[in-house]
């Protein structure tokens, strides 16, 4: 195992790592920008230091700096997180280069897997069913007009340089095409500096299920069930459960044994994520994969009893797996919800500032993974994640229940302060 | 400035209550008088107050690394004084050099008459020299990191005297 | 179920019992005393009543005081917690009188096991093990010298009368007897008001442990597992842990299989807690039933899975459980830290307080059940538990890192504040 | 004072560091110019500052449910005033009676004048009949609790506006 861990990320994150670390009695430190002195993590953590102002460019995001302070430390290892570089396979080269272990993926598997449009036909290779659409980005209105046709409407046409919902458009009939078709190309070109775009059948309805797993070394692979993240704003999650509600019987065991064979098909090796979306008849289509640790991966721990982060560190430092598939069984229901610092009735604007009360709910079945407390002053220059309540409950139905009570308990205030708690209710009232 | 009267004055930020702004102008009240009372002209303040922070220097020219931070419509005026101790800081994390290359001469040396753009040190950074130069006049009074360690972001790595050239 | 329950308590029992009251849609209402106005149970709670000012004697312990603010807001159940009126069967039989549900065992089960040498002789009668010693008390220093020589030494001379580790000797050799026996029953007779003793056999290096009995009203009884609660200051637990660690193959079992013979013995109704001494032989012996929801109640739930509150309140309401034993299947390793505001330089001396800083920790297989927030202040009157941290890992070795990272990131601060935190961390540091 | 003055005054509590003496300060500052500026007397203050709070009630005679809560060290002098009102508190939890029994006149009515030991209400608790008392010389004001109504400890159930008897 690693004896110097360089936490390369911040906020819950950072700490959720620091904390795994301890646990493992892995020394760890943190890297920080100066906004971030005061953070939790730094508190848990052993070493702490400055990468650079709070710009992610000059800091969280500058491979240098980076190296730089895992050199400093002592480092053998660096823990990425999630964002930032943690899907960067120049910065995994450049660990190896310099004698450090990226507690990720390889870089050569991320970077296939970065490359939406190859990574799909890879998949579907290994017989991952795909959803229809064009492989490879369309290059005229007319040829366009000919594989929608194949493909039928409602579809989407996607920016192939885009990415977290931007550079798509939605194309309901044949007459709005060839417009939307001119328009997007145009808008890829002015916003990615170049104008590819490819189709895809468009399921408005569909949900989003993801499956996670775990790949060592060795070639075990094993999957732990799957979250259902349908419920978002802006592209973004904001709540995730698992198992994933009311999708046909048996629909689950084909998606945990399409994810592993993807995963042996890519060669992954580390935690990695599944997308695909599945629609009213449960047909099921890849999407992508998630070469990182997700901010939703708390849901797994807490129905399978398995610490990802730890799972992640031992993969890394060439262990195996300690258990087959048979010996993960989930049980119950765990729900996340995130609570971020933002309006929902004002399109879910970030608003960070001083959070003057902080009151986090507890009690049974309640996990909060936060970086939060009284006192603590959100910065603006990042994401708006304050907190994660994870709950368990044998069912789904005590699940939401207990939800319901742990977000009543939430206490944030301060100046200004809103967060997504009154969504989060508003949602989990509705039956879904 | 009366406590009123510096509440009235600020009192158009929406998001700021009115007993915020009273504790910052209190925080204000404080600070002229501390700094009326003081015995000799600090070199440096820190004030806070809840989540309320003031930050003051006084060189008499403004440094490139030497930061003023008022924040939330507090301030206190910054007071002239004869010399101060200055930080020259590091620009990124990596390994801090006082030499052009190994058994060289230092850049500079404890009593050396500085001036801005004047080189000090490098730093390394994977591989990459990146000079660290004075942003002002004055007179180098310590060198605050051992030659050939390794240095985070921000680090004071240079102590200068300042000298007034007023 | 019940329309509206009144939690008769304070700190974090009543915040505990407040929590599954909401997320099972019980309105609940909170019975405070003048200085808990601020609780963190009040501000879960749907309503709030002020019984009586802070001596429990005038509200937490007044009977009319209790009965009238269940009136008041129109509760048809009380729930007692721990402590107090819990364990009081002249309540519960009042609160029959006035129509109103008792949260806890019948009147008459209590009665019977509150006396503990009719305890212990029902226990017996049901095949349960007891320690040596005299079944009945003992009236003169002869009769306690013939006793005293069968039972063999050490031994301990206890008064009949006490309780919670007041008006218990150790009497190490025959030598000593007379002169301990005299003491005990002059110093019973001016504590208690009645001078009868009875000796036990004293097993310095036992362990405490104890199982977890759940008993509908239609005669279904299944344990829970046991709980170790060896770890003690003053005769109060500090530490306990699920399952019992270092104890010989099967005697978990043996434990369990003599708790529902002794609930079924005694017709217990509710939850309730068997406790046992083991020495290092392996050879247990019956103590006495604490016929309440216990603070270390959490341990079990997290092993097992099951609210045990909502349990209380099911079988209160006459309903059937909705398990059988083998479909109880506790899984890993659960420890309990109690944090104390005392000082264990200073043997324990409660040390009330203004908490300035509270920051209680998160994240992986954590759960805290605390009534704390920053800005509480600790009345000087009740006892001094401010949070329980309670963890799981798959492993016992798993779940001692994961307390220790725990109590790492715990944070409170204030003038003269002092906690149980370094004494827990010394314990933990041990192997045991 | 000023707040210098009161910030030594008050230094000696080894737990209560200069910072937080110098907010105290400044509160009760701001505290003597409000009752200074205030158009009318006021009958009852509440001020808090972090975890700082000073309640103050102005009766010319405290009565014994007239709570006055200065904590730690921070204090204002109490102004007297000419009357004002004082409650009188339930002692227990119970039903709230004004009459010795259903349809008897009720023991006072607002505009008696009330002295010490003169009986005002019943509260029922468990069918114990515990009688309310004045504790105070006055006239009562108003009556807060329905005859009937269930009250809980402490609950205000008679206001009092007390006589100048000094």
């Amino acid at each position: 195992m690693f004896s110097t861990v360089l936490v390369a990320n911040r906020g819950e994150i950072a700490l959720r790592v620091v904390r795994t670390c301890r646990e493992l009695g892995i020394r760890v430190a943190v890297a920080y920008s100066t906004v971030d002195r005061d953070s939790a993590a730094i508190r848990l953590a052993d070493q702490a230091i400055c990468v650079g102002p709070a710009p992610a460019k000059h800091g969280y995001l500058s491979i240098p700096a980076i190296i730089e302070a895992a050199r400093a430390c002592g480092a053998d290892a660096i823990h990425p997180g999630y964002g930032f570089l943690s899907e960067n396979p120049d910065f995994a080269e450049v660990c190896a280069d310099h004698g450090m272990t990226f507690i990720g993926a390889p870089p050569e598997v991320m970077r296939r897997l970065g490359d939406k449009s190859a990574a799909k036909a890879m998949m579907a290779a290994g017989g991952l069913p795909l959803l229809p659409g064009t492989a490879g980005p369309v290059s005229t209105a007319q040829e366009a007009h000919r594989r929608a046709s194949e493909i039928g409407y409602p579809l989407m046409i996607k920016a192939t340089a885009g990415g977290g919902g931007r550079g798509i458009r939605v194309v309901r009939d044949a007459t709005e095409l060839n417009r939307i078709y001119q328009q997007t190309t145009a808008t890829a070109k002015a916003t990615f500096g170049d104008g590819l775009v490819y189709l895809e059948r468009f399921l408005p309805t569909a949900r989003h299920v993801e499956v996670q797993v775990l790949c060592d070394g060795h070639g075990n692979v094993v999957h732990l069930g799957e979250r259902d993240c349908s419920v978002q704003r802006r592209h973004q999650k904001l709540i995730e459960e698992s198992p994933a509600p009311n999708v046909p019987a048996g629909l689950a065991e084909k998606l945990s044994a399409a994810a592993v064979e993807g995963a042996r098909v890519a060669g992954y090796v580390g935690v990695g994520t599944f997308e695909f979306l599945v629609d009213t008849a449960g047909q099921f289509y890849f999407m992508e994969v998630n070469a990182r640790i997700q901010v939703e991966h708390p849901v797994t721990e807490v129905v399978t009893g398995i610490d990802l982060v730890r799972e992640q560190l031992r993969i890394a430092a060439g262990e195996r797996l300690e258990f087959s598939q048979n010996e993960v069984r989930p049980s119950g229901t765990a729900i996340e919800c995130r609570v971020n610092l933002e309006d929902p009735t004002r399109d879910f604007m970030p608003r960070p500032g001083h959070v003057e009360e902080f009151v986090p709910p507890g009690g049974p079945f309640v996990r909060v993974d936060t970086h939060g407390f009284t006192g603590y002053r959100m910065p603006p220059c990042y994401d708006s994640l304050l907190a994660k309540v994870i709950v368990w409950a044998p069912d789904r139905a005590g699940a939401r229940s207990r939800m319901r009570r742990a977000l009543d308990e939430f206490r944030i205030a301060g100046p200004g302060i809103a967060t997504t708690i009154p969504f989060l209710h508003r949602v989990l009232k509705h039956p879904q | 400035m009366t406590l009123d009267g510096l509440a009235d004055e600020l009192a158009c930020g929406k998001y700021l209550s009115q007993d915020r702004l009273q504790l910052l102008c209190v925080v204000s009240e404080i600070v002229s008088r501390v700094l009326a009372d003081s015995p000799a002209q600090p070199g440096q303040l820190r004030v806070s107050a809840g989540d309320v922070a003031v930050e003051i220097r006084w060189p008499r020219h403004p440094a490139r690394h030497t930061k003023s931070i008022p924040e939330e419509g507090a301030s206190v005026a910054a007071i002239p004084v004869e010399s101060a101790n200055c930080w020259i800081r590091a620009d990124t994390v990596g390994t801090f050099y006082r030499a052009p290359e190994p058994g060289a001469a230092p850049f500079v040396q404890v009593g050396d008459l500085v001036s801005p753009g004047q080189q000090l040190g490098i730093i390394e950074a994977m591989k990459l020299m990146i000079p660290i130069c004075s942003d002002i006049d004055g007179q180098l009074t310590s060198v605050l990191v051992e030659d050939g360690a390794p240095v985070e972001y921000d680090q004071p790595l240079f102590a200068i005297a300042m000298v007034n050239t007023g």
